[in-house]
């Protein structure tokens, strides 16, 4: 392969070109070598902030009314010039188009009005300190009017989509790669990759087999198996790096639950060993914790750790002798494959609940057998669940997202602060709600939080490349050595 | 002789068209609402019930059935829940890549299959024989993806001759088509095998014999033709096999074919992409056992059709 | 005899697995993950190295063999029985009831196994039954095929015709005449069917349907270990001789099993 | 005379259980240019074997060996599988029994010629294709240049065989081997077929060993004759000789079962007068039936049969004899008529005929279960009526196997551990078990070789009055009807074209095709010989 070629090995195919129609983390980690939003997520510090990209600066007196200045030399893959008129029109579309996965996406937006050619007003629908956040991501990949509107539909647009990133369309062999052609005429620069592959190779054996051989530069997923052997290797070498995603299981609270009784789960949260979870199930590419959000999302808590001290066997025991539960079948869901070492995660979960004296139960779902018994219900006393891609700890507390994962647990204080984290004066207190609702949730053990997990991706050692918090792969942040 | 074959092809098709399009649209109707895939983590119950409602899967299943059948007779195959485009096109992306799959572990097949069965049907129960049959159940018995692992490894990662995974060229080929191609020429060695040898005690053989021909001319024009029907059958029960995908080849060789896509349209509970995809390997299936009828009767004058 | 030897030994040993000096198959221990054949730590000894979890690979291989020997036996059992009614009535029976059902079966064959174990998963469950119903459910056309194949070629040989004459009943007719000789062609098709069912539980395995994680069954061994396969080779290469063995054994006893019942061969 | 093939003490084992099996021995043989040598012998005898040894065809691991044995002056004894392949089809050429499945089905008769004249005359496409067609000619086929592109399954058997024939003589050989080339034809096809082979033999002066185990053939077309039993030569001698004073025992045997044409066929006059007409027992009335909507097997049949009576069916294959004892047992149900039992209507009344009608098979292998054991299966019909007590019925499978001439303890045997005359009575006993008014035979002897044929026939001859069975005896060879019939029914093409009292039938044929079979019978005497062009040598 030239050196002017990045080739990089996602587990799977992009599943659209269409910025606002996938929801699929991995397909916008490709994406984004193509599409521009508005502004960019920064995780390089303590917690995200937020910094211009094809808005150049914006400006708001009460979360309510915005204004943002667009960069005024910016064209389309196609030539014509970018305008305010192009994120009108990404707004409305994605809000008029209800079959599109991220229709949802600029809910909190009432209207979007062009100003000038290089100055947009947001108007929102109320006051919404994350207006930012919608604004970029999985969803608001920006997309041209005129070209959209000239193409005979949708899907003729998408046979050859036109974004403003640093990268142009080439090809797209399904479920084998996306080939991407250096954009000379980016306002950004000169891109440093003459060509972008993105190919998918779903076994995760082969992948490996594909870096090592020098066939892909980059390959993500790595199993923690093979970690030695690459870094022993003086052309390969390994990355890890904290990812926007935390490990937890999700608990049963109702009546008639064996996990209903507060004792017995805080028994099972006392019972789990996190550090040895850590060390050798993922061969210490996660963090213990019991927390549900990664310190460098905004809102998170920096008292739920999950070091040493969360391990106390002893006082487990206790626990379900005092609740007089011992021998009680507990039953513990999980999907296969789905996250890194999921299932081998959930196999050592059972294992500490059986040497506390509960009889605990495994049972492993494929994932969409998971999901549909997620989403009426049926699973477990708890469940393995790794949430992710997420910018914010706030969806932590609508009760609408909430009733998806955790429906049978309320709590008069918790159920209050969707509404004050709306309507915190500042960022601070803001912050201070979503400490407080993960507090009284990891308290109640709705969620039993157990490890932020690392991304672990290999790359050739002629390259650069550091990974991303929020996982995606801009080919711009790979360089060559 | 043809019109009337075909036309009994056709009304063979409908039927197993139809049943196969209610079979499936139960089935994937009671892998329940595929929404659930689809949404994000931090989308709200609300999102997903418009959803749901956009899709048009709140309405009871059998109308949904209805207006399914209706579409699909106005030639309108439905959308993809996953793409979110048209689903016939996705479809028809995989089949070239399948196909060529499916071709290159025949030729692979064939190419051990005959010599090794013709060999030992005419070393019959020698030291050659017994290794044939022996290394046909070693291979039947190995799983695929063992077979693809290794061949990645030894060929691909320590040799270095062939590429590791991916498609586009004949090298891109030669593993997938080898993995595949090895288990099915286990059993089709087993078959040509035992054919060659029913056929060689035929009393034609005897008078091919009689004649003072070259053996070459006795086991390759007289023998192998008779002995070519059981192996046609075969060959093509297992092409079918092949058209529904070899998803386990497919995967460990990152090939684009059908059988990963139908297996991620089945995990989304992608009904119009399952649909079509389950059409496509039905026609496909009939179109070949027409062919297979059509090779029945180059081979045997005996047979009409 | 060789077939029945081996698979004598196989079974036997998974259904006496108890008794045999052998590590508890569900024992793990994090620090002896990966260690290949012939090495130990901490005073246990893997003679078949451990897997990515430290547990015996031998042990495992032989409490293993309990649910992919259920699999393979109970799958084939039921998809045998229900494409054995299936193929009588179609062979017996002609017509239309025939065309109708072959019909289905053309349509059974086209639809992929794996939806069918997506919903049998749903609606039943997961876990060995359910695995064995999804099984059955798709591969019992096998067998109705072979077995209308095999009742017409019978039904119209002469002593069918006498036993008619003589007016023999129906229950008669099938019990003694036309299934004992079918049974050398279904004893073929279901021996190297079995071996089938258990690779096909082991690629159900690489799909996530398999046995359930405390349970063990080779599918999901090999599943489990394919991908290690590049860094600790046995993991999945000592399930895979094991249901090679198995497969072997089988079909030497389908075999054996057909000559044995068949008069004309000498005892 | 020019010797083309001498055979001193030759002796064929082949490889058994435990070392070899000698199953040829002590066989001398002479065939030289212009003359015919027939080689009869009952079925297992060494026939073929001995032949296939002559072109180096011996199944796999067999010992040849021999004092002398020569073809054309080459050594048999010690031949390179080279020296083999440049004898057969140019020094000796052969044609097999089955004219069924000794062509390759699924290449062209002209392809199948053209093989030999490329590799044993070298000649080039054009020229084969003229050959070939010339040779077709000359077998007396018509149209020979079409057949040329025609598969075997388009011909009929005599053609077949013709083809068979032409083949065999396309290398011009010196050595022409026949096994039993006639076996499997109708009689008067047969005929046509032995014409042939005799005139190719006087016309090319090729050598002819002609194996068969009818005498009557071989009184027809053969100058010596060389008797085999038990893979031994037992005695040799010029055809004449050998009919009219025989000396091995058995030869007389052979020669005593040899079916000798009654002698009122011969003088055409009709013998006794029929007898008053009884009430039929069985009446068929206007039969027709039609397979798959297309081949009319049956059409407009009607007989009657009245009781005692034998009613002889004859007529080529495919005429629709079986379709007819088929409906007649209830097997298959015709397109329209009706078949009246004993005044009883079969087709619409409640049990048809019951036990009343049984029948016999043709094919001794298949008509047995091979899964069951003899005793359960003479039973069978038995069991079927009422249950019996385990020792019933091996009394009853024990007097049946006696009734039929086997004995007693066979009952415990499996059918492939019987002969097929063995067989044939298993299935006489069967049907006999149920004591049936009707018995149906349908080509019961086809299948057996002649001395066994003649037991069976007298079997059933003398079971004939001892159960008092009035009988329906289906065949293709008229003379085995003409020994059991009092009556008579020929068909053809589905159709009965003549039928009555057998010797108004024999006697005084209406029907074309009644005379065509009767002509085609061949006499066992030589003198009587239709064939033979040369006047016999040693008369
Ligand atoms: N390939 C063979 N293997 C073993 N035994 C054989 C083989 N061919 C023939 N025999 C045996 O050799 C003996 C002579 O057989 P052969 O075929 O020469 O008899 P035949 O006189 O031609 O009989 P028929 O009249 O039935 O054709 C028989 O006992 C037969 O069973
Ligand atoms: N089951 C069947 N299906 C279709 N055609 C049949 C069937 N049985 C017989 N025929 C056809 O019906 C015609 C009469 O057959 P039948 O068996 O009655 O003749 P046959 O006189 O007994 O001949 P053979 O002397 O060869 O036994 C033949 O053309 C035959 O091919
Ligand atoms: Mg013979
Ligand atoms: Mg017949």
């Amino acid at each position: 392969q030239s050196s002017t070629t990045l080739t990089i090995a996602q587990g799977n195919d992009i599943l659209s070109l269409d910025p606002a129609d996938h929801a699929n983390n991995s397909t916008e980690a490709t994406l984004v070598n193509l599409y521009d939003y508005l502004v960019n997520k920064d995780f390089s510090g303590e917690t995200l902030v937020f910094t211009p990209n094809l808005a150049t600066s914006w400006t708001t007196e009460d979360q309510i009314r915005w204004i943002f200045d667009l960069r005024d030399d910016v064209k389309w893959h196609d030539g014509s010039p970018f305008t305010a008129e192009d994120v009108k029109f990404t707004i409305e579309r994605t809000q008029g188009d209800a079959k599109l996965r991220s229709t949802a996406r600029f809910r909190t937006i009432k209207e979007a009005n062009v100003l000038s050619p290089y100055q947009i007003e947001i108007i929102t629908d109320g006051r919404d300190a994350l207006l930012l956040h919608s604004l970029v991501g999985n969803g608001a990949g920006l997309l041209p009017k005129a070209a959209f509107e000239a193409a005979a539909s949708k899907e003729a647009f998408f046979e050859n989509p036109i974004g403003t990133g640093p990268y142009k369309f080439r090809e797209w062999r399904k479920a084998d790669r996306v080939v991407l052609d250096a954009n000379t005429d980016w306002w950004g620069g000169t891109p440093h990759w003459e060509q972008i592959v993105v190919r998918a190779i779903p076994e995760t054996s082969t992948r490996v087999a594909e870096f090592i051989t020098g066939g892909v530069d980059i390959a993500v997923n790595i199993p923690p198996e093979d970690i030695a052997r690459i870094a022993a290797d003086p052309a390969t070498q390994v990355v890890s790096f904290d990812i926007a995603r935390n490990i937890a299981l999700h608990v049963r609270v109702a009546e008639g639950s064996a996990t209903a009784n507060p004792l017995v789960r805080e028994a099972i949260d006392l019972a789990i060993n996190r550090p040895e979870l850590a060390e050798f199930v993922v061969e210490g590419f996660a963090a213990p914790t019991r927390g549900l959000f990664p310190p460098k999302i905004p809102g998170f808590n920096p008292d739920l750790t999950g070091d040493d001290s969360t391990f106390n066997p002893d006082r487990a025991r206790e626990l379900i002798a005092e609740a007089g539960a011992e021998g009680t079948t507990i039953t513990l869901s999980s999907p296969s494959g789905r996250y890194v070492k999921d299932r081998e995660i959930a196999e050592a979960v059972v294992g500490y609940l059986q040497d506390i004296g509960l009889d605990a139960r495994l049972e492993v779902l494929d994932w969409s057998v998971f999901n549909s018994r997620l989403n009426s219900f049926e699973l477990g006393d708890m469940y393995l669940w790794g949430m992710g891609s997420y910018t914010d700890a706030s969806i932590l507390l609508p009760r609408s997202i909430l009733n998806r994962f955790n429906n049978d647990w309320h709590d008069a204080t918790f159920d209050g602060l969707e509404a004050a984290a709306a309507a915190a004066p500042t960022e601070e207190e803001r912050l201070a709600i979503l400490r407080e609702g993960q507090q009284i949730m990891t308290d109640a053990r709705a969620r039993i939080g157990l490890l932020y997990p690392q991304a672990i991706y290999g790359v050739n050692a002629r390259i650069s490349f550091d990974g991303r918090f929020d996982e995606m792969i801009p080919a711009e942040g790979a360089r060559r050595v | 002789m043809i019109i009337r074959a075909l036309g009994r092809f056709v009304l063979q098709a409908i039927p197993v068209l139809y049943i196969v399009s209610l079979i499936v649209f139960v089935l994937v109707f009671l892998t329940g609402d595929p929404t659930a895939m689809m949404i994000p983590d931090d989308a709200t119950e609300a999102d997903r019930a418009a959803l749901i409602a956009a899709w048009g899967l709140d309405q009871p299943a059998h109308i949904q059935y209805v207006r399914y059948m209706a579409n699909i007779l106005q030639g309108d195959f439905g959308t993809s829940y996953r793409y979110g485009t048209s689903a016939l096109p996705i479809v028809l992306d995989r089949l070239p890549a399948t196909l060529l799959l499916t071709f290159g572990a025949l030729v692979v097949a064939l190419i051990i299959a005959i010599p090794a069965g013709i060999i030992a049907a005419l070393r019959h129960n020698s030291a050659v024989d017994y290794t044939v049959s022996g290394t046909a159940v070693l291979f039947k018995a190995m799983p695929n993806f063992w077979v693809g692992i290794m061949l990645i490894l030894i060929f691909g990662v320590w040799l270095r001759w062939l590429p590791v995974s991916g498609s586009g060229s004949f090298a891109h080929l030669i593993l997938p088509a080898i993995t595949l191609g090895t288990g099915f020429a286990a059993d089709l060695a087993k078959l040509v095998r035992a054919s060659m040898l029913e056929v060689l005690g035929q009393d034609y053989i005897r008078t091919a014999m009689s004649k003072g021909i070259p053996d070459r001319v006795v086991i390759f024009k007289h023998a192998l033709k008779n002995a070519a029907i059981p192996t046609v059958t075969m060959t093509s029960l297992h092409i079918i096999a092949l058209l529904g995908g070899a998803l386990v080849t497919e995967t460990v060789f990152s090939w684009p074919g059908l059988g990963q896509l139908i297996v991620q349209a089945i995990y989304t509970k992608d009904m119009a992409v399952i649909q079509i995809a389950v059409f496509v390997i039905t026609i496909m299936t009939l179109v070949l056992n027409f062919l297979t009828d059509l090779a029945y009767r180059l081979l045997d004058p005996r047979i009409r059709l | 005899m060789l077939g029945i030897v081996m698979f004598a030994v196989i079974v036997l040993s998974a259904v006496f697995a108890d008794l045999l000096p052998l590590a508890d198959p569900t024992r793990r221990s994090l620090p002896a993950r990966n260690l290949p054949p012939l090495s130990g730590t901490n005073g246990q000894f893997f003679l078949l190295g451990s897997d990515g979890q430290g547990r015996d690979m031998l042990s495992r291989i032989i409490y293993g063999a309990r649910a992919s020997l259920i699999v393979g036996l109970a799958a084939v059992s039921l998809s045998a029985f229900i494409g054995l009614v299936v193929g009588l009535i179609s062979g017996l029976r002609g017509g239309w009831v025939d065309l109708v059902l072959m019909r289905i079966i053309d349509a059974v064959l086209a639809i992929p196994t794996l939806l069918f174990m997506l919903v049998v998963a749903l609606v039943v469950g997961s876990g060995l039954m359910p695995l064995i119903v999804a099984i059955a459910v798709t591969n019992w056309v096998v067998y109705a095929r072979m077995v209308r194949a095999e009742v017409l070629r019978v039904k119209d040989l002469d002593f069918v015709a006498a036993a008619r004459i003589a007016r023999v009943s129906g229950a008669t007719l099938l019990g003694r005449h036309i299934l004992p000789n079918i049974l050398p062609a279904f004893i073929v098709v279901a021996t190297l069917n079995i071996g089938a069912v258990i690779l096909l539980e082991s690629s159900l395995s690489f799909l996530g349907f398999g046995i359930q994680a405390p349970g063990i069954s080779w599918g999901q061994m090999l599943a489990e270990g394919r991908q290690s396969l590049a860094t600790s080779w046995w993991v999945a290469t000592f399930p895979g001789v094991a249901v090679t063995m198995t497969v072997f054994s089988i079909i030497l006893l389908g075999d054996w099993l057909r000559d044995y019942l068949d008069p004309r061969h000498p005892a | 005379m020019t010797p083309v093939l001498t055979y001193r003490n030759a002796a064929i084992s082949l490889p058994r259980d435990e070392g070899h099996t000698t199953l040829v021995r002590g066989v001398d043989l002479n065939v030289s240019r212009n003359e015919i040598v027939a080689l009869v012998g009952e079925s297992g005898s060494g026939k073929t074997l001995t032949a296939l040894s002559t072109l180096g065809l011996l199944p796999r691991g067999a010992e040849f060996t021999a004092d002398t044995a020569t073809l054309n002056g080459h050594d048999l004894t010690r031949m390179t599988p080279e020296g083999w392949r440049a004898l057969r089809g140019a020094e000796v050429g052969i044609v097999f029994q089955e004219p069924l499945s000794s062509l390759n089905p699924v290449l062209t008769i002209g392809d199948q010629i053209g093989e030999v004249l490329f590799y044993k005359r070298g000649l080039a496409r054009a020229q084969r294709r003229a050959v070939a067609t010339d040779l077709l000619a000359r077998m007396g086929l018509a149209r020979p240049a079409q057949l040329l592109d025609e598969y075997p399954h388009q011909l009929s058997g005599g053609m077949r065989q013709r083809v068979m024939l032409a083949i065999a003589m396309a290398g011009e050989p010196s050595l022409l081997i026949c096994d039993e080339p006639t076996t499997a034809l109708d009689n008067s096809v047969q005929a046509q077929v032995l014409e042939l082979i005799v005139e190719t033999a006087a016309q090319t002066g090729v050598g002819v060993l002609f194996i068969t185990h009818d005498l009557s053939v071989v009184a027809q077309v053969a100058d010596r004759v060389a008797v085999m039993q038990h893979g031994a030569i037992v005695e040799a001698a010029p055809v004449t000789q050998l009919f009219r004073s025989p000396q091995h025992p058995y030869t007389q045997k052979l020669i005593g079962l040899a079916p000798h044409v009654p002698a009122v066929v011969r003088t055409g006059a009709p013998s006794a007068a029929p007898e008053a007409a009884k009430a039929p027992l069985l009446e068929l009335r206007d039969i027709t039936k039609r397979y798959d909507g297309k081949t009319l097997a049956l059409d407009h049949v009607s007989l009657q049969l009245a009781a005692g009576e034998t009613l002889g069916i004859v007529g080529e294959s495919g005429s629709g004899k079986s379709s007819l004892a088929k409906i007649i047992t209830g097997l298959q149900r015709p397109d329209s008529g009706s078949v009246l039992f004993d005044g009883r209507d079969l087709l619409n009344g409640p049990a048809g005929a019951g036990s009343d009608v049984q029948m016999v098979f043709q094919d001794p292998f298949s008509s047995l279960n091979p899964r069951m054991r003899i005793g359960a299966i003479i039973t069978e019909p038995l069991y079927a009526l009422s249950r019996l007590s385990r020792t019933v019925a091996a009394n009853e499978a024990a007097r049946l196997l006696e009734t039929v001439g086997l004995s007693p303890d066979m009952a415990t045997r499996f059918p492939h551990q019987l002969s097929g005359g063995q067989r044939q009575r298993v299935g006489i006993a069967r049907a006999l078990s149920v004591r049936p008014r009707l018995l149906i035979c349908d080509e019961p002897v086809s299948a057996l070789d002649v001395s066994v044929q003649a037991e069976i026939l007298a079997l059933l001859q003398r079971l004939k009055s001892e159960f008092s069975l009035t009988t329906i005896f289906i065949a293709h060879g008229l003379d085995s009807v003409y020994a059991v019939s009092d009556k008579v029914a020929v068909m053809s093409q589905g159709k009965v074209v003549e039928s009555g009292p057998r010797d108004q039938v024999f006697g005084a044929p209406q029907h074309d095709y009644t005379r065509k079979l009767l002509d085609a019978i061949l006499d066992s005497d030589p003198a009587q010989s239709r064939f033979r062009r040369n006047p016999l040598q040693h008369a």
